[in-house]
């Protein structure tokens, strides 16, 4: 047992370090760090850099282009970006779909999409979830019908996160209607251009607009779009599932959250000394501090076993659960750290463009959209309550 | 002992839910809020006309209501369908005019719907403390002239005049020496109006030698606002109330609709246990908004004892019932379009209006410390 | 509206200030508020004394030989007995057979049994849950057959509470394995000393021996010790849940835990100064007193509604919830405020001749006693689980 | 980075679980505990004999272990057993004598469990103040002479040697100014034995011109007993999460056969909700335990850290698993004769041991400033 970084992996924080420096703009960690919003064009600037210098894909093996990163120097890459401002990386095509079309994706399909992920060709977003399949998702109803070389699909998606940007879309329709409703599912690619497809833009409370739903229209998909085996397509799912753990835990995200809240607590007084010093609040402070501090550890447990072999297990419900109870808590801090200047909020303010002066101290803005939109974390993705199940199902093998 | 309203507040109480009723459902209450100074004049004068913003004053002060019970009364209705109309800076600005007194005639165009009102009395560094106060007015001759920042003025961006403190004596932090005056938002005074995130009128105002009319006695505001402050929090905790009284109803009514795995998730024993929890805390709220409703005219220890963990409950029942709200709701709770979200955004920010919840607990301790 | 106390409602509460001033005995209140162990004799002298003055039976109407006090009557009297110090009063013939007896049983029954309840005469306790019948109350099992004017008892009891004092049991018992499972239960009074009942004591984690297995072979009880009909049992049992509401919420429980609690941080110091004004101490009290103080509201509201006639409805779980959250944070933060003198635990310093040199302040022997014995308050009289079903199962109606 | 025990802990750990799993039942473990000093004698010498009591010390004091992991292989699995016997006193009190220097022979004596040590440091009025001593020494010839009183003393029942601390000079919470002695249970030493609530001998220890032998250096004694706390709450936390570790999985287990309603409880989701979230926060307690362990040895104001995030999760994890275990077993948590009270008994005691939560806390703040 030894918790402390080797020298390699210390110089490695290094190397990152100054990567970070010198490549990553101010103009988009300021963005970042002021909770503004980001662009199409912030985020492919931001793929490029990471590209160019082969670090874009840190989960992929290298033969396809990949770091081939250990799971401690993922985590250190992760908790440096995010300590910098850079912006987070586009899950959907990197780390959701790669991990499918490694595995179950025919050659042809590795090696036409792969590198357009990495190239930043292809945006792709997300076709999972469905008005009546949320929890639920394999009462999904959204059809593909084969008509000779061609699938016909019709349904709609919905909670499409950055979709408004997509130019594809990898998503799980239902083929069979026989056995059980897991066993007709097929995963499947789409051309976000293709006749019939159209977006709607959901905005959420915070006025954001993130997430769409997805209207398919008699859309013509081309056979070879399916990827592996037709009615298998809820096994590719599941295993993406328990497959991908680095990132779960929001580890990089909660540090760069504690950062600013500390910032911020220390610079708002109250009566006439920083918040930070106020003993209650100086407690909640740093029970989140030490919660964080333990799932670090319990993060980089589960990933280090994860590199040496170890079954995947309940563990990755563990960490999103614990990790966004963290984050949203941290949330909770940085409003409650405004006191009354939690209230005044400008959707304008949020551009780059603007430049008025802030109304209050410049961060505040964004703190309280922040902590509405972020109460998502709890919901996407499986929900706490659905990673719960899960936890408690495997341990008790009822 | 009785918890029941006199057939006077019924009838308030139910006038005002039928109108609200008819004639603001959550699409209208946004058109309202992205109004000119983020609400409708129009229906202003209409809670006017229904005797609304009367029933926030006493007698002496040209109303018919002005206790405890009405304002919980026609809070939590108001609540209830997250009125953006300026009851909250009228009642406090409205209190502060009438306690001073010689205000008859504003006071009744206040009431009338003529005349919007608030009080400026925050500044960039008071955080949520009452005495607070870097503002500066001096004499000069009959008038005096005003000079500081106020900030997050609620309704101060429709308010045409304005009750503010400011310091004539004394530390910048200490109780004696603030005074409060009349002003009229036009020479001296810069606002820049903005929303708050919930949906609600505010403004920064900066007074640069504004002149204003010294309301009751010289360096003695504080009472005044402390009262103000009291009237408030029993409205703001009661509209708080109605709030998340729909959010638990709305969270409530959509697990029996909404189906997973085939089964309404109402039936799913983990969200029974915490609608629940919900329910028990909601009873609790409502009985401490009525613990600081029935003591607003009692002793000031007891009124600002039940103040304080009144509006601290607030932050915390709050918190919770908002979190649940959405959370249970899963995507649904997050969209724009439905309405849970909004009651949900309105009840935590709320808990930053008149002091949050760590505020009002430590006051609390400090007030038990007095007996 | 007005939250004021009347009048004859504040000279109420001096005339029972006044009683308990003259009528309880230092020896029983200095026992009670070191919490220390009571004997049966202790409980039975004041039983009589209150018998004595005509407030023993609180809950019952003057006919009977109660009070007939109002909701808000009760609700003093209950705060004033906790401040003084009274043991309380013991619940089983009181308040949850007499509601029976009164609402269903024979006039013969009446008549035998509530005067000898008042007058001590007999000790009752209860006998609803068995082994394999606690939330499921349902399920019960121990058989009650009728032969001639006698039914013959067989079966197991559990957690009766103070049974080893008891002369009498009321039992939910089954005569009949006919229909839904409720119907075929009976109500049904008997002997402890009948031949054929054994007890066998149950020793809790804090030492104490406060409940008891009862073992019923071959037991026979005549006839006429069935209460109303038979297997209409289930009827009167639920009859009683929802009828007794007063107590619930432990309101004059806490009152007192409260004070002691802050009698406690005033002596204990922390780096010198009292811990009840440490900030952080202090807030978690300030909680606890501001949850009590809306209960109490709560409580009353609920007490007047029902005098009002108000039908039951899910309130009095609301009340038992709550009402047992708010009694163990006080237990909480009272070991807590011993610190290290929590450890220390003598049995013998829980009797009343123990006069040894207390272990650290003489009111720390029984705190950490008392945290764990009140675990039981959220599992006893229907669990929290339980009551939480009952809440959301009536608000939702499905 | 390496997470994984090498070989030697491993095989440590597998010897001390057989043994245990043999030799320490729960109705075995009541008994010990109601031996004379609380434990058994003949099972310390067993422990000593495995090599147990030699884990605790490095090569240096005699010992082969003594590192953060080594305490927390041992620690976890008596907590596993709830062992009663005196591993903490004799860990606290000889990591002093060892840091101290010149008393190899009586660790020797410890070590093969011939002899008896504790550290009697808490006092009646230091609460959980490390820097809080009153008790004096004075200096006669060669000789210490010390006078004061000992709270609490873990272990103190068994002892017949003992570390004391005592003020040599300064005030009575300062830091600087307080010596360590090596004290004999004899003359001028009053001890009153009792046993804790969960089951450990202790003692309050009264000294009347005790003789004293002087560890280490005169008025440096708080770097030494601040080391020999920071290796009792490595102990002492492991051995909480031992504890926790069974109470959560004798709750997951009753609830796969306990039935109500027909079905087995574990299949009610809001009894699955909250295990799920005992499990989350057992992962929680290793790694906090890991992070301890792991700095022990590490600079001061890292192992500070550590040493205090750790025993403040102690306190709130264990508060929620204990009484977890407890509601979700009903009744049977309740009683004497079934296992798991006895669990969550000895994890909510052991918030007392060394620092309450709260202190734990307030203190990983104060570290914080420093930095």
């Amino acid at each position: 047992m030894d918790l402390a970084y080797t020298d390699d992996e210390k110089s490695f924080r290094n190397t990152v370090r100054e990567f970070l420096k010198e490549k990553l703009s101010s103009r988009l960690a300021t963005k970042v760090k002021l909770g503004k919003r980001l662009t199409k064009q912030d985020m492919e600037e931001w793929h490029a850099t990471l590209n160019e210098k082969g670090w874009l894909a840190v989960n992929w093996p290298e033969e396809y282009g990949g770091t081939g990163w250990s799971a401690v120097q993922k985590h250190i890459f992760d908790e440096e970006c995010w300590a910098a401002g850079a912006p987070r990386t586009v899950p959907f095509g990197l780390n959701m779909l790669a991990p499918v079309l490694m595995k179950f994706g025919s050659d042809e399909q590795k090696a036409h999409y792969l590198p357009r992920i990495l190239d930043g060709t292809d945006w792709w977003c997300q076709g999972y979830s469905e008005p009546g399949a949320g929890s639920d998702l394999a009462s999904l109803r959204t059809s593909a019908v084969r008509e000779g070389d061609h699938y016909v699909v019709n349904g709609q998606k919905t909670w499409t996160t950055l979709g408004q940007h997509a130019d594809w879309i990898f998503c799980l329709v239902r083929t069979s209607s026989e056995g059980k409703r897991q066993e007709g599912i097929s995963f499947l690619l789409i051309d976000m251009n293709a006749p019939g497809v159209t977006v709607r833009p959901i905005i959420l409370i915070d006025g954001e607009h993130e997430v769409n739903e997805i209207f398919f229209d008699n859309v013509k998909v081309p056979v070879g779009n399916l990827v592996g085996e037709e009615n298998k397509g809820w096994t590719y799912a599941k295993y993406l599932l328990t497959h991908e753990r680095t990132g779960t835990a929001n580890i990089g995200n909660s540090n760069a959250a504690l950062e600013k809240l500390k910032a911020i607590a220390l610079e708002q007084k109250k009566s006439g000394k920083p918040l930070s010093e106020d003993p209650y609040f100086a407690a909640r402070m740093a029970k989140v501090e030490i919660d964080l501090k333990a799932l670090k550890t319990t993060n980089l447990r589960i990933l280090v076993d994860a590199d040496n072999g170890a079954a995947a297990g309940p563990e990755s419900s563990m960490l999103k659960v614990k990790g966004t109870i963290i984050r949203q808590e941290l949330n909770d801090l940085a409003r409650r750290a405004l006191g009354p200047y939690a209230l005044p909020f400008s959707s304008e303010a949020m551009e780059e463009g603007y430049n008025e002066e802030p109304i209050g101290p410049d961060y505040a803005n964004a703190v309280a959209a922040k902590y509405f939109n972020n109460r998502k974390m709890s919901i996407y993705a499986g929900s706490n309550e659905i990673q719960r199940e899960i936890i408690t199902k495997t341990k008790l093998g009822l | 002992m009785d918890f029941a309203l006199n057939d006077d507040r019924r009838m308030l109480a139910e006038t005002l839910e039928r109108f609200l009723s008819d004639n603001y459902d959550i699409e209208k209450r946004h058109g309202f809020a992205m109004m000119d100074d983020g609400f409708s004049k129009q229906m202003w004068e209409k809670f006017a006309e229904l005797g609304i913003i009367g029933a926030l004053f006493d007698e002496k002060a040209g109303g018919f209501g002005g206790e405890g019970a009405d304002l919980m009364v026609v809070f939590e209705a108001l609540g209830r369908h997250l009125v953006v109309e300026p009851f909250l800076p009228t009642l406090m600005a409205g209190t502060i005019l009438a306690g001073a007194g010689g205000q008859e005639a504003l006071l009744e165009q206040v009431i009338n719907g003529e005349t919007a009102i608030a009080l400026a009395h925050g500044e960039p560094s008071s955080r949520y403390e009452l005495a607070s106060v870097s503002s500066i007015a001096e004499q000069s001759g009959k008038e005096w002239i005003i000079n500081g920042d106020k900030s997050v003025v609620l309704g101060g961006s429709a308010a045409t005049q304005l009750v503010v403190s400011a310091r004539t004596t004394g530390e910048a932090d200490s109780e004696n020496g603030i005074s409060l005056f009349l002003v009229e938002a036009t020479n001296g005074v810069t606002k820049r109006n903005y929303s708050t995130i919930n949906g609600y009128g505010a403004a920064e105002i900066k007074l640069e030698n504004a002149s204003g009319i010294l309301l009751g006695e010289v360096d003695q505001g504080y009472k005044l606002l402390e009262r103000a402050y009291a009237a408030g929090i029993v409205a703001i905790s009661a509209e708080a109330l109605g709030a998340m009284h729909v959010a638990t109803d709305l969270t409530v009514e959509y697990t029996r609709q909404r189906k997973q795995f085939g089964i309404p998730i109402g039936k799913f024993q983990a969200l029974q246990h915490r609608m629940a929890d919900m329910l028990i805390e909601l009873e609790q709220m409502r009985s401490s908004v009525m613990n600081a409703a029935g003591n607003l005219d009692k002793d000031r220890l007891d009124r600002e004892k039940e103040i304080s963990a009144c509006k601290h409950l607030v932050g915390t029942i709050g918190r919770q019932v908002a979190e649940e709200a959405i959370q249970i709701h899963g995507g649904m709770g997050m969209t724009w379009e439905y309405a849970v979200g909004h009651f949900a955004k309105h009840i935590i920010m709320i808990d930053h209006v008149l002091g949050d919840t760590d505020h009002h607990l430590e006051r609390y301790i400090a007030l038990g410390r007095n007996t």
